[in-house]
């Protein structure tokens, strides 16, 4: 692998920029099967919470124009889990381990930060103020650039890796949401998380999920996801890592473009497992046919 | 569990709306168990669809046969593939059907569609002489698959459709408990819509035989990651719930082990 | 056709529920060389303003994932050439015409309600307040709870036809605007107008519209806009009229369930000039195959 | 204009990446002028991809042809479009080249793809007898389209290739001005990429002679509703402008009405 692809997002140091989306790659072990994991730029993981949660009733996945509804609702088996079941094998990969930390009051964000902090093996932390799947906390502390500033201002003064703090897209204005918790302290930003959306079935008349309402990633929300990293690079001065709807190189390369510093790829995976590294692959390609010597010469470079 | 580029031998219509397709893989047909199934991406390369689940139907040397109904866009596109079209799969994935190791006599309750991972089932379970009986419902004689080979295979077979048009008017479950007061197996193995999985699981609970159930659930990624698909089944203390994937700790589970309501 | 389709929407009679999206079928007479546009339930026409807009520079048009990206910018001559010269075609189809009113200050607005105040073959106002693709005006008005109920209040005390307010999707609650305009005096609800939304060309490295942002619509936003309406739908009284990537009956159907009394089809109408009335005679038999009397038994008939 | 299911009749690979097919439709055959368009639906049935619009390349009879090249998903789904093939088509489009009644003699200014439209132009021009000049450029010589059909028929053609394989190296707009000075047509009509057209607009003027160009634009709808394919025109009063639909308004437009800055 060139150096010319490497990326540093907030002292995170990455072979390259690409990485997983938190929740579509579990802690990795399943897709390791698939790809070798260890040529990620980074592993984002499944969110976790300080106790276990169930998650909500299935269906939890449904299929629209370009893109899935999904309801998880950030099942997994807690923190102490986490540390003690998957970290032992990420370790074992050599890449940067970033956890996807979640929680219904600001008391278990921070439990969470506690237990991992100076843990082996975890390079930094995405905190998880944007998911639209829980009835708690999630998107709520996302919404209002005061919650969210006062969330982060707190993880910050506990947690010892850098803080990647993830936004919603369900907002008016995102920028204003980015201004004020890089104020507060994020080292970096991730965004986009899914959009609330709903699919009726047309024969049952029931809702396609169980909890009616559902987040939407995908292709379908590129264009979405695509305008907030390019309006929030310009607004903040930290790093960004974009997501939402990359399923090839170009897809990544517009998010480059725009602003992103490092992208993660999400729903995309569960179609073709190897989009990843295909992708790594083909960026190093493009890199090497412009002459272009690093990421510097493709971040932010959208011509206006 | 691999990603193969596998491709299509042959392709046939069973019946309105229901066909098979034999595909080329000896990763996939040597190492697949019955109950397992494959995730199959369907429609062109650049089209954004989630691959969609398919039991894996038959097992011959180094191809697999899969059977489908067609309901929607994905299996539309999968009911029009032609020899020689390479398919990208997934698979063998998830937990099978447990086969006791004397076992003896063994039930199936098959509903509709729920015969495509018997079938693979009962090639084994002959093979090893165990005696079989088969429950089979299906809405219309049309759509009894596989009837004359379960009947030919089987040491009774009992038979419903929803309409009367062949065997006793109703659903399968409506003749099992009178079936079973007639044959005593050690073991049933269900596969079919919930309701038919639901009934035979609180039937084989009141006379104590052993059943596994194949459970269907939407999927996304397929391979346990997402923990999209999930079944509600009991937790390790009582009372308490958990909800497991059906991809990976399934589509097979112990009938008590789940949490019907 | 069968009354059974017939709705009302405050006021305004629809022998069904099949309209079209504002900018999209313009003021019907090129659509009119391929469908009877008289069949359809109303026709709402490209928004309007007082005097002549030019519109956006090109590139105005983008394909992205099972959608469009759109910058037009409301081009239009003015509301005195739509009065004189777009109107007379519209009177002899007989069906409702409701014309989508737009602005960059309120004053604009209420002279073009005023200007249309008693013209004869005007049956409804649709007040663009969620325009995304103008710099002044638009979306700004429509963001705000308070800027909108101001506008509406006064749009509402000079219209003489049924008032409808058309509502943007890219705010964090739309129920509160939707309160807040009902609250104003709005008679129905239209929504939504098109996502926020960007795309880049990795060849060139520019975006793809001349604008750089514009309006996403169709297929993709369809989760997002069918959300929307159920929640609005169970927070106001007046009837809403649905859209957002409305392009096979099915889609229609699903609206009907959320909550919407009828249904705007816009982005479809580009590839397939011939929706509306296919939706029309695919609902019809949808209602009598199921013995459905009236729309009545489909809308808002969600089973949750 | 017409919304055809019309019928593909042959269909035909040119060189790499370039393509021509051949389209069964009395309708759209017998109503088109040069210069007019059709806007088509690529992709199966239930994908969304908006139409695009091909020019009218040749009408034989019931029948007319497109020439293009694959350069995205949808002219890539054309190209494999077989005999037998039912299109859905909108056409025919939009304003065409206008022919003046005596008119005596024109030059074709053509930039690679640009050449499309003009070969049916030029059937009419040979049939009315009019003197047809050709300057035609593109990246290389195997792209330049149905150059030995227009050197037959010309009486006189000017080449360029930006590589110098054919012809003088450079843009054909390099050439024009030279050209002009040897022959001196009545009315210009320049197709290709939009600097060739500005160039060809530029020289036209100054030389005074009559310019017609097709100017290229992202669609919608292709009818003239959705207001798109905007083309910066000059408006009513000095300075002022507006803008055209380059579907329904164009995509022929007389040069020194365009705006090209
Ligand atoms: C483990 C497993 C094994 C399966 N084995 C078989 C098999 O051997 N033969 C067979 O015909 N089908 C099987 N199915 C169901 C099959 O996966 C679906 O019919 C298929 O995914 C439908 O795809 P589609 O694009 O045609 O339909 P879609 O357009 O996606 O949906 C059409 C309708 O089909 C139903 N449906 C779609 N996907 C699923 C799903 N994953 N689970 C349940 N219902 C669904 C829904 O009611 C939906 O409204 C299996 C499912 C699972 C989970
Ligand atoms: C009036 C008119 C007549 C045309 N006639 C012909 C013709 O006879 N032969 C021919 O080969 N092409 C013609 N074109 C261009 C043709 O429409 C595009 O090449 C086609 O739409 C590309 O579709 P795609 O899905 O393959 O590419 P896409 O995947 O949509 O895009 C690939 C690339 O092609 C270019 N492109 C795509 N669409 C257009 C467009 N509408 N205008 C300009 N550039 C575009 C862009 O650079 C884009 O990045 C014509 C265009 C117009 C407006
Ligand atoms: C099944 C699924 C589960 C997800 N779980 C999480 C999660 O636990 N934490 C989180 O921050 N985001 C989660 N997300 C959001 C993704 O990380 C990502 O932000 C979003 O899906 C957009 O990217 P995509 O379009 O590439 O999928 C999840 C998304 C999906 C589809
Ligand atoms: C080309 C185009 C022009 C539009 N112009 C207007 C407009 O003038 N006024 C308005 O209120 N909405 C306008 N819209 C938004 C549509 O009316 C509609 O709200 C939106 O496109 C979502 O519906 P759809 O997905 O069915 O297209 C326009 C949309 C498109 C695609
Ligand atoms: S489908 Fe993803 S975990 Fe089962
Ligand atoms: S493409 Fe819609 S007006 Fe020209």
């Amino acid at each position: 692998m060139r150096s010319g692809l490497a990326v540093d997002i907030a002292g995170i140091k990455m072979k390259n920029p690409l990485m997983t989306a938190s929740g579509t790659f579990a802690s990795g072990r399943e897709y390791s099967k698939l790809i070798d994991i260890s040529r990620l730029g980074a592993i984002v993981v499944k969110g976790v919470t300080l106790k276990e949660k169930k998650g909500n009733p299935p269906p939890r996945i449904c299929e629209t124009p370009s893109g899935i509804l999904n309801s998880i609702g950030l099942q997994n088996k807690g923190v102490n889990y986490f540390v003690e079941e998957d970290l032992p094998f990420l370790r074992k990969q050599k890449i940067p381990v970033i956890v996807n930390v979640a929680g219904s009051t600001i008391e278990e964000y921070l439990g969470v930060i506690e237990r991992i902090n100076g843990v082996h093996g975890i390079s930094g932390i995405e905190l998880n103020i944007s998911c639209p799947n829980v009835k708690e906390g999630g998107m709520i502390f996302g919404s209002d650039p005061k919650m969210a500033a006062k969330i982060v201002k707190k993880a910050k003064s506990v947690a010892e890796a850098p803080l990647i703090v993830k936004l919603t897209p369900n907002v008016m204005d995102i920028c204003e949401v980015a201004s004020a918790v890089v104020e507060a302290g994020a080292d970096a930003l991730s965004l986009i998380n899914s959009v609330l959306g709903m699919a009726i079935d047309v024969k049952t008349f029931r809702p396609r999920l169980a909890t009616t309402l559902g987040g939407l990633s995908g292709p379908a929300i590129k264009p979405i996801a695509l305008r907030m990293v390019w309006d929030v690079a310009r607004t903040v001065d930290v790093p960004i890592i974009g997501m939402g709807g990359i399923s090839c190189l170009e897809d990544a390369i517009e998010f480059f473009l725009a602003g992103a510093t490092a992208v993660a790829v999400g729903t995309a995976n569960f179609i073709n497992p190897k989009i990843t590294v295909e992708i790594i692959d083909g960026l190093e390609t493009f890199l090497e046919e412009r002459g272009m010597k690093s990421m510097d010469e493709l971040i932010g470079k959208l011509k206006v | 569990m691999f990603e193969v580029k596998a491709e299509v031998i042959a392709s046939k219509k069973i019946t309105k709306d229901i066909y098979s397709i034999k595909i080329l893989s000896p990763e996939i047909s040597e190492n697949a168990v019955p109950g397992q199934f494959v995730h199959l991406k369907c429609g062109e390369d650049k089209s954004f669809i989630l691959r969609r689940p398919f039991s894996i139907h038959r097992v011959d040397g180094k191809t697999f046969e899969l059977l489908f109904e067609v309901v929607g866009k994905g299996t539309r596109w999968l009911s029009e593939a032609k020899s020689h079209l390479t398919l990208d799969i997934l698979g063998p994935i998830g937990r099978g059907f447990s086969i006791g190791d004397n076992l003896k006599s063994v039930m199936f309750v098959v509903g509709g569609m729920g015969v495509a991972p018997l079938v693979f089932l009962s090639d084994q379970l002959i093979k090893r002489k165990v005696k079989l009986y088969v429950a089979i419902g299906a809405t219309t004689k049309d759509r009894l698959l596989y009837f004359m080979d379960l009947k030919r295979i089987s040491y009774k077979i009992f038979v419903s459709t929803d309409d009367g048009t062949c065997g006793q008017k109703g659903f399968v479950t409506d003749l099992l408990n009178n079936a079973l007061n007639t044959v005593k197996p050690e073991q049933i193995y269900a596969c079919g819509p919930r309701a038919v999985l639901r009934k035979t699981a609180e039937i084989s609970k009141e006379l104590k035989i052993p059943c596994e159930v194949s459970m269907v659930e939407r999927m996304a990624c397929g391979i346990g990651a997402c923990l999209g698909c999930a079944c509600k089944t009991k937790g390790k203390t009582n009372g308490d719930f958990e909800y497991k994937r059906v991809c990976v700790d399934g589509p097979v589970f112990d009938a008590e082990e789940v949490v019907w309501s």
